[in-house]
């Protein structure tokens, strides 16, 4: 991995948790409305595992979808405009902070149903299979979408029909308060691959090169192979499930223990003892992307709300 | 013009249009070696291949879903519950999904899915397989609901959803398969949203669709020798619903009476005639009625399940009332 | 009488039906340890423990089934659903198993299930998570499906709720919890399936229930600032649904709206028209006016929900139309 | 296993299949209508679990079954009755070939929802559970129906639960049309049990010892470990999926080798090898069951319909 592409990675790695405390702090402001998920300590896994993609293969994801678009390419400045409900947020305000996609970037989207887009990105990868290009779907979801029934109808029938599906779980050890062990009867989620005819691997996805290693392996087995593949992240969120959550399900002690493993922190780490940056490189960085924030947040805020006719638009694809 | 069946009709759009356009798949549970339970997709397999034409496992929730995601990025798939009943399990992915995302991203896709689901009471399937829920999935927006009484009806409005850039729920009611009527053998579409007028008449209007627009058709013809004139407007379309010429038949019959199979209690015909009252409120000379299903699970025993229903008899009833 | 929010009634009356029957217990996503998205159930795993207080995985199928397979077996599950957008997941183990199992076997057995679930539109929770769906279940016989505007209301009927023998759908509007009025401190229960005058009148009728019956009060209370006296009926259950205090309120008035936070196309108001329509026929001095939500899925933007939403403008306006 | 049990058991086998194949029989006469799935094949199945069960043990199914009924003990008048859809029927005619059911042995039923009984299966063991019995939850379900996601969430739950389940997949090579590998995304259903931390066993289910052997142990582990337990019994059906299956999908061949197992056959054969019977003896519970089926026809026939009233009976516990 050469410099650039290092510095390349801690800059989306600072971009996404930059654009997440904003957003906390827009939310406190009551800017942004709704529910909104946070995904501070996860970072390494959307950084990693997006670099690892070639141009043409597709990602989908839940609700905890900010980083994905991130990486998916889109401006900042047209998801900061959707977190505030304007005319110009990249869902035009209509999708808010759990709904964001950019299809001309292959990104189809955050969606708040817990595991209702696990089928859809079966569908997006049957149809690159019928057209026969390349092209491999990342989806990604949570370990507590695992128990819903979604998730098994969907990777069954990615085994049975041999799509091109990479499944990502982001385990970060709980949903909503739910421990994994409190919700799902076996440990791991790779024990549930299994019974889809996948191998999977866990990943140590606090560690962005871990990621991205896994992730490269997978997508070229899905394509020399013709297979679905499977992926446990293992992370963690620092913050609460969404805003307002109690926290009575986990000890500060716990949140610390993981804090002490922070994908940035390891990274950055990474950079200093390799010498492959200077700590002033990287706060020019953490500059930049302040500032690439901010004007994101002016940009929103100085945007329009969405005139009220457009509140009957694009409900058909064809007026009726 | 030849009289086909109306499962022909279908059988003959599903084919017309996988030849004319390679994008348009079939998928759902035996649609494929078993050559479709309903037999609509005899044939297919061989012809078209395994991957044109996809049995899936029993997996309706993943069957919704990810017609929904390969529509979205392009095919145009059919996908088939192999009855509406089942499809109670993919309410989720067809309309908190197929239905919305076109919306809620702000227009940045397109989901032109067609949901194919047989439906409807009357085989003695008892309370779980004899449903005619056609008004719960036409509550949503963002989705279009269509549902045929006739095979020239059908095989148009087939192709009409095929061809559609949104997510089209196409209802089939399992007892019309057999009904025949004229179907032209040159190509032809029937536009969706738009209501019929079946016969014409001059007395009272009888409103229906689906099994209950062929019962309104029979009782037409049976009053019809009393001397009385129904006319009979077939809604084809749920949603969109056009009460254009249901409103313009009660202007000009000032009665009406709704048939519809499904409960009456929140049913489609609730709709008919709150439109019809708001509407056409100056119109009305007596009370509209409506003819629905009882309200109760449909028991198996084959009388106990024909009293719950609607037939010839009922619409009859109800139009002396109104008369 | 003390006034006590409508979060409040529902956690009391939960409370004090678990501390009555011990075959009463809760089941649902974050009930326990989190205590409740909505906090009803906040202290409740460490009173009751977790035999009688159980956290469920996102299984939103089995969480209907399970219940129903418990109540089936002699127990009285109060299951929550995180919101009733998730009970979409569930129609089929709701409508096709809890509220058929009886009739299907011929009344052998009883399933004394309750489903709670938080629904409503309004708080920027974007498409999926803003429906009122109310009348997509209410439109199946077996079940009972109840919604309360009051305080006084969601106690007196949750617990009549949990004391019936059949499966009941409980919605609780999410913007209501944060309502108060007046509960007696002593036991006591509101009858499922009786509608309900909340506020006398003469002038004109107005139907509503849940968070439609707050807007309803708010602009008949408006509107007697200008001389006009609305009678307000709150329908409560939506099945078995009570339309003589409605009928009896409108052969008062002669004259109707209704007011329901759902979509307006095949939604409630277009039954209680009909059913005025029909029942009412001879006192229907104007048509009968609805005020729904508009037929969009809803958006996130905080004034662009608002614009699809019921409100007291619309009402003030309906209700000026009709008179 | 003594003379007396072993006899008991080929009758109960002949009778269910005798069952059957008067059903076939009226069904061709347009007496019995909807759909009717005949056990042919699989009687090792039922009478081998059933057999093993407490009297406090809980049955469920889906559709096909008839079987499962007999075994609970139900008098096969009451289902030849509802067969025919008469007021006598053991669910007075409203449920048919696909639900019968009857609570008063704890059989909860049959139900045509492929999967939907599973989470009630799971339910009622919650409800065993709750009240500290030591009754279980025999659970029985098709091949296919492990591929919907009530299968999922429901064995999910069972296991976090630990709630006393049996379940039991009869993997009779298809749903419907469709062969087990074109519907599943690995060939056993054990490896499906893995993933809700169950071990599984497979049985050779064409015969009735391996079958109430198997049973037993899984019983005994439940009542033990207080943990759900999964058998897989391979086994075949005979006939169509339904009447009317126009059975495009399997060979006359294949069809033949698995009867040459029948399981009626497989039980005969022990019993005269063994000398644990006759011929004679056995050709006398064959038209003892015969008769037994005659006058439960008899009596089905000679049944009055429901009355029209009973419609509206039922549809609530109590009058509203
Ligand atoms: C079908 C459904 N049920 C319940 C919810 C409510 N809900 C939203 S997020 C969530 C937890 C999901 O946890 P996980 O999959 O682990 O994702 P994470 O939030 O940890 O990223 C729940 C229960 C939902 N959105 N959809
Ligand atoms: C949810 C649902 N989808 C589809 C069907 C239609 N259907 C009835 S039986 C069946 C096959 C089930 O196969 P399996 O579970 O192996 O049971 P078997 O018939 O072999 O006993 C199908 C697809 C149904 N009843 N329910
Ligand atoms: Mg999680
Ligand atoms: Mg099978």
């Amino acid at each position: 991995m050469d410099k650039e592409t290092l510095l390349h990675w801690y800059r989306q790695m600072v971009l996404i948790r930059t654009f997440e405390q904003k957003c906390s702090e827009l939310y406190q402001q009551g800017k942004i409305g709704g529910f909104l998920h946070l995904y501070i300590g996860q970072e390494a896994v959307a950084v990693g595992s997006i670099n690892a993609r070639q141009e043409n293969d597709h990602l989908i994801t839940a609700y905890r979808d900010h980083a994905h678009a991130i990486m998916a390419g889109t401006d900042v400045k047209y998801l900061m405009a959707e977190m505030l409900g304007k005319a110009t947020g990249i869902s035009k305000g209509k999708g808010g902070s759990m709904h964001l996609a950019d299809v001309s970037k292959n990104y189809w989207g955050g969606y708040g149903i817990v595991g209702g887009h696990v089928p859809l990105g079966v569908g997006i990868a049957l149809a690159e299979q019928y057209k026969g290009t390349d092209s491999a779907v990342l989806c990604y979801m949570g370990d507590g979408s695992t128990n819903i029934g979604y998730f098994h109808e969907a990777l069954n029938l990615a085994g049975v029909w041999d799509l091109p599906v990479l499944f990502i779980v982001e385990n970060n050890q709980y949903g909503m308060g739910t421990a994994v062990e409190r919700a799902s009867a076996v440990k791991t989620m790779v024990e549930k691959a299994a019974a889809y005819g996948m191998k999977g691997k866990q990943v140590d996805a606090m560690n962005v090169f871990e990621v991205h290693n896994a992730t490269q392996k997978a997508l070229q087995a899905i394509r020399k192979g013709k297979a679905p593949q499977f992926l446990e992240m293992i992370t963690y969120r620092f913050e609460g499930h969404s805003m307002g959550d109690p926290l009575r399900y986990r000890s500060k002690e716990e949140v610390h223990k993981w804090q002490e493993n922070d994908p940035i922190g390891i990274l950055e780490k990474h950079l200093l003892d390799e010498k492959e940056a200077t700590q002033e490189e990287m706060d020019q960085i953490d500059e930049e992307v302040k500032q690439e924030i901010e004007a994101a947040v002016q940009f929103a805020e100085e945007s329009p709300f969405p005139a009220l006719e457009s509140l009957f638009e694009d409900v058909y694809a064809n007026d009726l | 013009m030849p009289k086909i069946t109306m499962r022909q009709a279908i059988t003959d759009a599903l084919r017309e249009e996988m030849l004319r356009d390679d994008n348009v798949f079939i998928m759902g549970q035996e649609v494929g070696v078993w050559g479709g339970t309903y037999a609509v997709t005899r044939g297919f397999y061989d012809e078209f291949g395994a991957k044109r034409v996809r049995d899936t496992p029993i997996s309706e929730m993943v069957i919704g879903g990810a017609a929904a995601g390969a529509a979205m990025n392009g095919l145009r798939p059919v996908a088939e519950f192999m009855t509406i009943n089942f499809a109670f399990l993919a309410l989720d992915a067809i309309v908190n999904h197929a239905a919305k995302v076109r919306y809620m991203f702000g227009g940045q896709m397109k989901c032109p899915v067609v949901y194919r689901a047989p439906g409807g009471g009357g085989r003695q399937l008892g309370a779980t397989h004899s449903h005619t829920p056609d008004v719960i999935f036409a509550h949503f927006p963002g989705l279009k609901v269509v549902s045929p009484a006739t095979a020239y009806d059908a095989k148009g409005l087939l192709k009409s959803a095929i061809r559609d850039d949104n997510p089209v729920l196409f209802i089939e009611h399992h007892t019309l398969y057999q009904i025949r009527d004229e179907v032209p053998t040159e190509e032809y579409l029937v536009p969706i949203g738009k209501s019929d007028v079946k016969r014409e008449g001059t007395d009272v209007t009888i409103v229906g669709y689906a099994q209950g627009l062929q019962v309104a058709l029979d009782a037409a013809a049976k009053l019809a020798e009393e001397g009385i004139s129904a006319e009979v407007v077939d809604l084809r379309s749920l949603r969109p619903l056009d009460m254009g010429p249901v409103l313009k038949s009660f202007q000009k019959t000032f009665r009406a009476v709704v048939v519809e199979e499904g409960y009456r209690t929140f049913g489609i015909g609730a709709e008919i005639v709150a439109r019809l009252h708001e509407e056409g409120f100056d119109y009305q000379d007596a009370p509209i009625k409506r003819v629905a299903q009882y309200e109760v699970p449909l028991p198996y025993s084959r009388e106990l399940e024909q009293s719950a229903l609607i037939n010839v008899d009922r619409v009859i009833k109800a139009v002396k009332e109104v008369l």
